[in-house]
This record gives C-alpha cells, structure tokens and sequence, in this order.
C-alpha cells in the first residue's frame, strides 16, 4: 500500500532454517486478500513459493495468484527494489524473505537507501520446539542471537508441538533475547497478515472505530486535536508491549498530516502531503485491547 | 597430423623428476610431442628448429589457482594503486603516493572524456600507505562536479564517490540511515561507503558495473593478456555468475587462435539452490572446450579478514571486533557437498577464518561419508588461518588447499597488530604444515585483490616477508622447489588438470612460461624478480611486448 | 571476559613448528590466547604477569591416551609393590623387596584397622623379584587370622588371600575342582587363587569391590592428583561401565573446581548389545562437559601376553602355551564397527596378540568399505606384536595405535624368555615401524598396570630397557622429540582432540605440564628423572606438593 | 529342582554364532511344563526371550511366562548364581547360556565354587549343516574345538536342513572331536527338556519303570539291594553310549543313601540325607532302551 506517496513498505521477514519462514510465506499469499504482494527471495534452496499458487513463471518473475509476484534478488537488492517500485503493477507491500545467513538490520539498511520504498519492520519467525537448540549451535548461534536482537516482531511458530509451559519458557527465553519486540505465538505459520504486513490502516476508512470480529484485537483512536505525534508514536511502540503494531495518520501541533507507524518497537513519522482524516489503528496481542487501558494515552490526545 | 616444431632453451626446468632439466622440447598439434636431446628428438620425423628461446629458461605454464576475470575488468578504470604496474597492454602505470597524485591522475583522465554523463572510476586506491587519509566528495568533486566519480579501494570494501555520484543514486540528501554510510555536519553523506551493501547501490553510477565486477568479452580479453605478462597459461575464473548465455561469449573469445590462457571459471554457489547449480555446471561442463574448462563450483563460507567478516574461532579478532559472517548455511553447504559428490562435481570453498574452515571440514565429513569419493579433491580456497588439527582432518579428507600466500606481503602486518596478531599471524598461510601434514597445495593471488604474479606469490611463500620487511611465521617458509612446485603441478593438482598441465612432459599440454633468469639459480629472495619474456600456450607463441 | 594472567617460563616447548620454542603464554577463560614474547603478548589487553615459573620448564600437558580410574582406588588399599612410589597425597612409598617386607607392611595396616570385620589388601605384589617365591593362605593368616586379607599381584591376574577369606567365600572346604585354585596335602584351597574366574568369588570379601576396581567419585579424585604428579592434563578411562547415572557423579567430580585433569572414559563394549552400547554412548555424548568428554567405545578382542590369553598367531606362545582367549566375536565386532562408523561413534579395540590384531583388522576392513568414513581414527589399544604388514593395513585403514612402551621394562625379560621368545619380543610395540608406515602413534601406561608416568613412558620408547638392563628391539627406538609428540599430540590425535590440546598453540586449552628440567636437553636417557613440579589445566595452577 | 537339598542344578548351554541356542531357549521355556526356569545370558547381541514369553522385564531380570525368568550376569556370574539361589521364587534349574566366545568349562568350574548349585551338565548345541565349516574357520576354530571337547551331551541342530548321509558323516566327525558325549540329532532347536535339563527322575515316584509313550526313550532300573553306587554310575556314563541322562538314587553298600547323575559320559554321585526310594531313571537315544541291552548292568544291580 503506497500509503500518501511515501513509498512501498517493506517487511524483512528472516529465522534460521526449518523457523517456518516458507510456510508463514505462503500463509501470507493465501491470504493476501486483495492485496497485491511482492516476495523477493534470496534463495539458496528450493523455490518457497506453492505450486498451486503460481500463475506463471519466466527467470526473473513468477506470478502468483491475486495480483503478487515472487522474485530473486540475488546479490543485488537495491535493484530489485527500484525495479519494483518502478512495475507498472501497483504493489502494495515487499516482504523480503532474507536467508538463514542474513543481517536482517543490515538489508533495512539497504532498503533504507532506495528511492520508492518505505522500511516497515523486520520480523523474525522462531521454532518453539527448536529455537534455544538453534541458538546453541556450534556455528549459526551468534548469527540466530543477532536475529532475534534485530527482530521488531518476534513469531514463535509451531507451538502446538510444545506444552503451554515449553511456550511460557521458551517465550520467556526470547523476552531475554530481545527485550522489545511483541512475542506473537502461532501455528502452522498462520500468522494474521495485518501483524505481519501492517495492512489495518485502510480500515479506518473502511469501517471507522470498532473491534473486528475475527483478526487481532483491534483498537481505533480517533485523535479529535492537533496532537504531540512524536510522543504518541513513542508512547505507543514503548509503552503498550502489547501493541504489536500501529498505523495511522494525525495532525502535529505546526498543523503537518504525519503517518505513524509502529511496529513492536520501532516506531518512524514522516510528514505527509496529503489530506486524510486522522485515525491510527493499533493491533493487540493477547487480550482484547480496551479504551480503558490507555488511559495516558487518551489523555495525550485529549479523547 | 601437424608439423613438428622443435623448441631449444637454455633450459627447460620440466618439474619432472625423470628428467628434471633439459634444452629441448619437440612440440606437435599444441602437446609436447616429447622432451630430450636434439638427437633424440629428432628421431620423431621432420622438424622445424625453433631457436627463440635459445638463451631463455623454459619451465611449465604457470598455473593460478584462484583469480577473477575481474583482474581484467578493472583496468577499464583508471589504475591509481601505490605501486608501480603494467596493464595488459603493457603500459606501465606509475603508483599514486600521495591523495593529490590520485587526484591529479583522475583529472588527467576526466580531461580525456568525450561525453560529459560518462562515470569515471579509478580503482586499487590505497590509503593505507597514506596514513589512511580519508578521502570525501568534496574532494572527488576536484574532479568533476558534472559527472559521477568513483574510486574503489584496493580492499574491494570501500569506494569513494563524489557528489554527483551520490546525487544519482539519490543519497545526497538527509536522513540517510546506514552504518556503512557516514554523514557530514551537513547531515550529508560524505561520499565514503564502507562495505557491500552500501557499495551496492552506487558502484554502477560511477562505472562499475556487472561488466565490470563480473567480467565481459572485453574483460577476459584483458584477462588472457594478463597472463601472458605474468608467465600464467591456466588461470582460474573463481567465482563467475556463468550462465547458458555467458559461455557462448567466453567460448567466442577463448576460442579464438590469439586467445593465450585456458580459463577455468567456476560457477558460484550463491542466488540458486544447490541442486539448480549442480545442474547447471554439468549442462555447462559438456560444452568445456580445450581453453574453456567448465563443471566445477566455487562455495564461500565467510567473508575476509581484513574485512573483519571472516568467522573466527576462539579467541576472534585481535582488535576485539565482533565475529565475521557466514555466506552460507551449514546446511546449504551439506547439501551442495553431497549433490556435489553424487553427481562428480567438484566443490572449492571459500574459507579465510579458521571457524569456516573448521565448519567446511565438519559439513564435508558425514557427506563423503554419506557419498565416498576415492578422489574428490575438494579444494579450500585462501583457508588463510588453518592450523595443524585442521590441516591433518583435511589430508584424512583427501581434501586440496589453495593458500593466499600473497597475503603475508600485503596485509601481513595489519595482520599481527589488528586482525590476528603476532601468534595467528605466524601461522597464516601455513603452506610448510599443510605440506608436512601432507595436503596437496597451491598458492595464489586472488587477482584483482592482489596483482597476478605466481612467480611473486612463490616469493611470498618462500619468503614470507610483509611490506615493513619483518619475516613472519618462519616455521611456515618452503624451499623453492616447493613453491614452484605449488605454482604448476600443485594448482593443476586441484583442478584435477596434472595430468594436463603442470610439467614439460610428452602428451601434455605445450605450455611453458618464459623466463630470462632460472628460478632455482636467481634464489629464494629474487624470484619475483625474474623477467617474463611471455608464454608458450597450446604450442602458440605469446610475447609479452608484442601483445 | 575474563582477565588475562600472562606465565613466564624459562622455556615453553610448544609442540608447534611454527614457534618450537618461547617464553611466554597469555591464558584468557582456560584457553592459551597466545603465546610468544612478553611484549607481543601485552598488545592484546591488560594482563596480570605470572612468574611462578619463571626458572621452569613448561610442555603441553601430557595425555595419557590408556589408562584406568582404578589406578587411582586402588591406593585405598595397601601398596605392596617392588618400587617405590609416591601415592595420590604424594606420601612416598618404600618398595617391598621380600615377602616378609611385604607381611610386615601388611601387620602395620592391620594393626591401624579399627572393627575386626574390616577387610585388608594389598596390591601390586610382585614375587617376579622375590624369586617367584609362593605365598599361601598361612602366610597371610599371620597378618591376620579374624579379617580377611587379600593381596593382588601388579599383573592383576594372581590374587593371594587368608583363611579368613576363603571362609567367606565358602571356599575353605574339601571338593573344590577349578584350576585356578590349587589344593594344599590337606585337600584345602592354599588361598592361591590364579585368573580372575578364580579372583572373582573371593575378591570383594578382601575389600576389592566394585568401586575398588572400577573407580568411584574418591578415585577419579585420587585419580586426578596422580596425574598433576605426572604432569598428565588429559586422561582416558579406558573400559569405564558408565550408565547414566554414573555420569552424574563423574560430571560432579569433574566439574569441581579443583579437579585438574580432563577426563576422556571409553564404554566397554560389554554385557549390552552394539545397539545399546551404541546408542547409551550417544546419549551420554550430549553431556559431555569441557572437563569429562563422553562418547566413546572401548571394545575387548583378547586377554594378555604376560597372562597367556592373548591371541597368538602361528607360532604362538614361546613356552607352548594353548593359545589365548577372545573376549568378543569377531561377528559382534564387525556389528558394532559397523553401527559405530554409521553413527560417528569412535571405537578403541584392546588387542594384544598378533592374531587378535589380524582379527580386528579383518573385522574393520569389511565395516569401512560398507559404512565408509572419512576420519574416523578407530584405534588399536596395546596392539603389542603388530607387525610391519599390519602397520600398513592400519595406515591404509586410516586406523590409530597406542603401543603400550612401558611393557619393555617391566615384562620384557618374561617376553624374551617365557611368553614371545627373542624375536617377537624385539618387535614388542613396534613404534619406529609404527611412524615410519604412517600410523598416527601414542604410547600408554595403562595405569595401574603400569604407573601413570608419561616422561617414563616415553623413556621407555626412546631406550627400550628391560628391567635387566638389555635393550630390546634396538631397532624400534624412537627419538625424544618423536616421543614427547606421542604422549601429547600423539595422543590427543587418537581422541579426535588434537585441535584443542596437545600443542601450546592459540586456542586450544591452556594445559601445560610443568617441568623443574628440560626433557631436550636432558637427553633421552634420563628423561625418567625428570621432576614434575605440577600442572596447569584449563589456565588453573596445581601444585604436585600442594595437592 | 533343588534335588535333596544338594542345590539348584545348574546346565551350561554353549556353541557357536548362529548354532540355534536362542531357538533352543525358546524351546525349552515354552515346554517347561511348570518347571521353573532360569536363564541366566550374557549377551552381547539381541535378547535371547521371545518377546511373547516375556510377562515383565526390569533393568535386571525378564519375568517369564510360567514362573521363569531371565537376568545377565555380566562379568560377574557367581554373584548372579548366589542371587538366584537366595531367591525367594523356587527355581527348579538354571540355564546359562554362554557367548560363542566362552570356555564352557571355566564356567563349569566358577559355578562349582558357588553354594547353593549344582553342575549339572555341558550341552553344547551345533548346527549340523554348518559346523565343519565353523570349526575350521580363521579365528573361532580352536574355540569351537574346544567347546565341543567340553560337551557332555552334543546337540546336533537342524538335521531337516542336510541329507541323512550328511548327518552320518557329521555325526562321526563330532565323535571324532568328543568320544565320549552322546550325539542328541534334532530340528529347530526342539530337544527333548529332559535330555537338557534331566528332570526324569521325578518319574520314578510318578509312575514307575515304564514306557512313556511320547519323549525320549525310558528305563527305569530299580536296584533291589545296596549296590556298588560309583561302579554303576561309571558303568552308565562310559559303557552306554545310547544313555544320554540317568539320575536318581540308590543304596551304597555301606547303606548310605546316593544320588547319581549322568550326563552323556559325566557322572557324580553325593551323598544325601534325605530317605528316598531307590530307582535310576535313563533316558536314551535313538533305539528304544530295552533291559536286554543292560545285561552287564544288571548283573551289577543284581536285577
């Protein structure tokens, strides 16, 4: 969703081998539901995308049912990027499927440097059952620590395979390793796309404030006033742990439309031209997000 | 069935123990029809006598083991290295001892430019030879305000670039967030980028482009005049992004009767699964030709350790930098090593930090045990830091390995007092224990990176000297004859070409260096000295000067 | 990260080519972050200077590749040997040179015991000096005729016991028929008990029960200061009966603080199937800890020399003796090499006669060729009348051999006259030939057969000496430094740990043994008398004297 | 069968890899016929129980279907003995089947150190179409010499594989190794229990002399006065070849009560406390055991 302009967002989705990246992918693409995704992969194995879901597929591009494509950037991001944000198809959103090898941080740096793309956040997908083996391992343990260091989103797949108290540890385990990002649990890779890929925003047009029935816990706020936006969009990526992501628009006390967007803890504004309507969308994890837990943050905004 | 030529010399040094000196050789369809006496050879049938190298030293085409068409490329671009060398023309260039001679080097061939958009780039910059003076925009600006400028670092990690340049890739403006870009007050990019992925997005604007980088028809063209300077008659592509469609350009120009080198490209393991690859190195290997020798794959385990990218074991780098990277997963790599075995592929692999070498060894063992191999030769390419335990589980392995001699002279001493220090340092490029522990070897350049030269590499090894002139790892020096050893047979042996190539004998390939000095009596400390007079290749002529 | 404590010495032998000889060495978190000069060793970070040993010699800590924890119970019990020697608490022990010296020593201990139920033993009794001379049940019964009292000979095979304990074990009575238990005029057992079939019914009643001789938490620590005694770092246990739960007090012991020697204990392939045996060893291989390094199997294939139960080859024994015993199938070896080999468990096989080497070479050579394995370094333990011709079935098997070098000296005159005859008994442990067919070497101990003395071992190789003073097998002497490389990297290379030890090399782990003389310039001769001040293990200081 | 309190007889079964003693285990549990067995294994290969006889098993003993049981004595058998004759089950005989690397004998002569058992007999099992082959091979062939020089009865095993005339030829070949143990010729291990085990003198009480019907051949001598003992136990164990086991009791001439025991050309007598009516009890081989081939014996017994 090239939002106001600003660019494609782009989400670096990584885990070491067998986290369940290529599953979570193809979740993602089955329920991309309208929206146009792009997939590239830097892949040194087989091809992550399903058979089923491929449309057509030429060297460089393999398309995908409902408007997404799958390419490989090889060893040249930057171009990839450019080429994309240049497609005459619109593209809604890039998830870079980064190897097991990657630097997560360093391919947002990349994506930071390239004209037409927007960072959104990097997410990193942990095996319940394997993870804190993985981080032992002789050779990959620095590399998996680092990843999960770099994580804005942490998904702790396949936890149907371990006891609810293997989850609580090994979760627990994570919150050492990265004192920030949201821990999302999950099966199957079925994680919700809007977590993932940030995609709630368009729903304040859509539906105004309220709670979906299916989706994560979704909260709406409505700031009525030119607001502080940079202590909002703090407040929500530091102080909510529970607020997996935010995105939305508000209005600074200079007057200038800002895009908020938080994803686990990290949080960026930038000065929109356009003229929308306030509104930022929060998704929670756990427990339904209520009015009544933000209490600061509706006095901030003065609802 | 063609004419005999024969060739005198003042001596053939033939690596050949039979035989291991002599003055001629009889030479017929491009092989060595035999070597002997005139009397002897004669007896064969008619001949020509061909007495160019009546007062020259023969000895076997030099082999280098790991190098990049690349070497060839970048002398596109301007050549603004510390010291002196020729391009394959043959033109000397000058080295840059100062920032100002850079400068003034660029300005001259800015002057020269026709069309004003046209990048201009120079390459094998060096700083470290000038108290590390860092190098900005403003200062490539001095150049050209109009047209992109750029100049890469002998290290490959760094380029400096000028405004335009950074304009063009759109990165002249603020809130560029990037630890290998750094900012000026102006809250501007300074023009210095530090490291690929900064690299990356800017190298084309000023020149650098896939050609460039990679190698084109013009690139290898340069690549084989190289060689001829440098005595090389096989020479290795060690990491070429080989397609269906490169190869019937490298087949053009390795083809054709004034091409002098065999090139030996092998595919990099990177952007495609194991099993696409080995697939597309065995389609490839069927249309190997007698100068084009493709089917083999090049894998990179880490990075390099001037880089500080290296992955190190215990107790990592001297200087206390965090540990490298990995290029590759355990497991991406087990894979390719087991495909690789099955289907008689053969496998080198990039190792600098001694934990890539100890985890190619850990990855390679359970595949040979899974697919035994009686005579694999799977090569570590550089292995720089290796010790003793490794180099005996690589002879139980039946593995090869490719040193970076070269590295002692160029970086020895950023070595002991940064990267490794003193104790590793001695130990880096431990040619003497993998020769006593019994690994086959060879000895390379890694052209570009350092120049092409085996004769200088040998000296390197035998001398194990650094640029300040200290004497590091005596331990690890060999004798000559190893080192020429290690620069013929020993390289071949690794690229399962010995029984090609690597020594003047009956059925092999005629291809010789030509010396004017002898190498076993100019000694140990003058080797790279030794004057090229050019090649033999496939029985072919090749004069340096009259290229 | 830890602090670094810099060690000067007088010398460090290194082990490493690349610097044989220094100074000094930089311990970081138990490991050597380097060695050399004091001023290369100060660059790396602040350091704390060491000069304990500054007038001392320091080696790599030696390793003792064959030897038992039992060599540490045993000193719970009375030493009754011929020489003198000190214990684990370094209290020096006179050697008995008669049997009355041996009773009297007995009656002092008695006299010390407080419950009249109290058994008494003594071990290492060796009448081979006291003229073969016989020792009965009345013999003992003067040590006491209440307690029972049993007295193990240093071969381990002959056990001497009182009425008392006969009693016990319901064995003084007419009707006995075993031929291990001779009959006195009186149709009573003489309370001489020959083999361990006849050992085993009475000898828990004398005190040597199973913790006596297989090791519990207070041996493996008596264990531990016998080898800071002989400056010993790393250690085997060569046919431990571990279980699960045994390693958890194993892991208690060693874990300690002030346990100064690493532990390697080999299973027993023994009263389990391959299977289990297997797959107990994989489990027990996840716990391995810095300090006790568990995963791999000891399999038996016969008895011994001195004991008529090793397996002969034409012509057998000297003396005619039946030939020896197997202690495994052959069918039930080849299945556990094979399943070893599949699972990457190493296997040490004890063979001790020539034909139980031929056995165990036929058993592997079939299991390689089905589960080949590129490193697998299976081992040969004792190996003693190895020929040439099986040498080199083991080079090209890829096989190890620890040669038990302390033999020559203690039973070297029986093997020449008694149990091998003159010819094989110069070929006994055929070290030379071992090295010059290219089999990786260590030399034992196979302590308590022997005492735990690596610098004697080694002497023993180097002079080959028999207790007589002859030298047998002047022929397969090897020099000192090839002698110190086998009981240090030698060694380690058997126990896949010649990356991590063996060698004072960066790395690896700061294990030196510390001499009060230089074993180079000592000459082999006297090697032997060297004094061992101590050890230093995982960068922790142990004093012999202070233990 | 703890005979007259003289202590639980005890058999050693050996042979050779693959001569069929598992099988013969198997059989002789399956066939107990209420006695209660032991076996004691040292095994370094697979267990030797048929997993449906097995009730129970714990790290030291295998309960067994019909009151028998199954432990390893690992390096150390006259502890196992010791334990099982203090058991508080009743075991009535105790099998140890020995590894194809044992000195059958040595054994022999560890239990006859131990109190509470009994030697019984040597049975050594070999397969008739492989045992000349195994006997002269590389390494094994002194120990399997060996083992059947040590037999007192010799199981010749899998007779249905080879032709009559080979088991001829083999059979003279066994007596040429061991003259003296009778030659037992069977199928798929399916000896007769009493040859193995000897538990025919129970019969005496139950039924008198007489002929059973089924099993092997029977004799009972029932001796009218005091008798030299030792002159017919030696008589038995050297002069008939075709008397594989004779136990039982008789009189000596001094009036004291003996038990004899023969196994193939081993015998012991001891002397027993206990009143018991005298009766010898023979199992024999092949032809039906008739009086009128015992002419010299009984003479002896004065019958």
């Amino acid at each position: 969703m090239n939002l106001a302009g600003l660019g494609i967002p782009v989400t670096v989705l990584s885990g070491y081998l067998g986290a369940g990246k290529t599953t979570l992918v193809n979740h993602l693409l089955r329920n991309a539901d309208g929206q146009k995704l792009a997939v590239l992969v830097n892949e040194f194995g087989a091809l992550p995308i399903d058979k089923d879901l491929i449309e057509a597929a030429d060297d460089e591009v393999i398309s995908i049912a409902g408007g997404c494509i799958c390419c490989s950037f090889g060893s040249d991001l930057s171009a990839a990027l450019s080429q994309l944000s240049a497609m005459n198809q619109p593209i809604d959103h890039i998830l870079i499927e980064a190897s097991g090898v990657a630097r997560p941080e360093a391919i947002m740096w990349s994506v930071g440097l390239v004209s037409g793309v927007l960072p959104d956040g990097i997410v990193i997908l942990a095996d319940a059952e394997t993870i804190q083996k993985a981080a032992r391992d002789k050779y990959m343990s620095d590399t998996i620590l680092a990843q999960l260091q770099a994580a804005d989103l942490l998904i702790l797949n396949k936890i149907d395979l371990v006891t609810e108290e293997e989850v609580r540890v090994t979760s627990s385990w994570l919150a050492l390793q990265n004192e920030n990002a949201p821990i999302i649990p999950i099966t199957y890779g079925k994680v919700e796309r809007d977590i993932v890929l940030g995609h709630c925003v368009q729903r304040i047009y859509a539906k105004g404030a309220h709670q979906d029935a299916a989706g994560p816990s979704t909260l709406t706020l409505l700031p009525k006033h030119n607001i502080d936006v940079l202590e909002l969009a703090q407040t929500l990526a530091k102080d909510y742990p529970n607020i997996a992501r935010a995105k939305g628009f508000a209005t600074n006390k200079s007057g200038e439309k800002i895009l908020i967007q938080v994803v686990g803890s990290r949080y960026s504004t930038s000065i929109v031209s356009k003229e929308l309507p306030d509104g930022i969308v929060c998704l929670g994890l756990g427990e339904t997000l209520r009015k009544r837990h933000f209490k600061r943050l509706l006095h901030l905004l003065k609802i | 069935m063609g004419k005999i030529r024969i060739f005198s010399a003042k001596k053939i040094i033939t690596m050949n123990p039979n035989q291991p000196e002599t003055t001629h050789v009889a030479v017929r369809e491009g092989r060595i029809l035999s070597t002997g006496t005139l009397e002897e050879l004669a007896i064969w049938d008619d001949y020509t006598l061909d007495e160019t190298f009546h007062n020259k030293i023969l000895i076997p085409g030099l082999v280098e083991g790991h190098a990049h068409v690349m070497a060839g490329a970048l002398w596109r671009h301007v050549y603004c290295g510390y010291f002196d060398r020729a391009d394959p023309d043959g033109n000397m260039w000058q080295g840059s001892k100062t920032i100002a001679d850079v400068i003034e080097l660029l300005q001259v061939a800015e002057s020269k430019l026709k069309y004003p958009a046209l990048p201009l780039a120079g390459w094998q910059f060096d700083p470290i030879y000038m108290d590390n003076q860092r190098v900005t925009r403003s200062d490539l600006d001095q150049v050209s305000a109009t047209r992109p400028v750029g100049v890469l670092h002998a290290s490959g990690h760094i380029l400096n670039v000028n405004s335009k340049a950074l304009e063009l890739a759109d990165l002249l403006r603020p809130g560029i967030n990037h630890p290998g870009i750094p900012l000026d007050k102006d809250g501007l990019p300074t023009g210095e980028l530090y490291g690929p992925d900064a690299i990356g997005p800017v190298s084309k604007y000023v020149g650098f482009d896939r050609a460039s980088m990679e190698g084109d028809a013009d690139a290898l063209r340069a690549f084989g005049k190289i060689c001829v300077r440098s005595g090389v008659t096989t020479i290795t592509d060690l990491a070429a992004r080989i397609t269906e469609e490169s190869v019937d350009k490298m087949l053009e120009v390795t083809e054709h009767p004034t091409f002098p080198a065999r090139i030996v490209p092998l595919r990099i393991f990177m952007g495609a699964s194991a099993k696409d690859t080995i697939d597309l190195v065995l389609s490839l290997k069927e249309r190997s030709t007698d100068q084009l020798r493709l089917g083999r794959i090049k894998a990179v385990a880490d990075g390099s350790i001037q880089g500080f990218s290296a992955r190190m074991r215990w107790p990592g780098y001297f200087n206390g930098a965090p540990n490298g990277l990995w290029y590759t997963l355990p497991e991406q790599l087990g894979e390719l090593y087991r495909l690789a075995l099955a289907n008689g592929v053969q496998v080198h692999t990039h190792t600098n930090g001694d934990e890539a070498t100890e985890m190619a060894l850990d990855t390679l063992a359970p595949a040979l045990n899974e697919v035994p191999s009686v005579d694999h030769r799977f090569t570590l390419q550089h292995c720089q830091l290796a010790d003793a335990a490794q180099f005996r589980r690589m002879r139980n392995m039946k593995m090869c390995v490719n040193l970076f001699a070269n590295h002692h002279f160029y970086w020895g001493d950023e070595h002991y007092r940064l990267t490794v220090g003193p104790e590793r340092a001695r130990r880096m490029n431990a040619c003497r224990t993998a020769l006593e522990m019994g690994v086959p070897m060879a000895i390379h350049s890694d052209a570009p990176i350092t120049p092409l030269a085996p004769l200088f590499t040998a000296w390197c090894a035998v001398n194990r000297l650094t640029l300040s002139g200290r004497v590091q790892g005596d331990g690890e020096k060999i004798s000559i004859q190893d080192a020429l050893y290690a620069i013929t047979l020993g390289a071949a042996y690794t690229l399962h070409l010995d029984g090609e190539i690597g020594s003047v004998e009956i059925g092999k390939k005629a291809d010789f260096a030509v010396l004017e000095q002898d190498p076993i009596d100019i000694g140990g400390a003058n080797i790279k000295d030794i004057e090229i007079w050019g090649t033999v290749q496939g029985g072919r002529v090749f004069q340096a000067k009259k290229l």
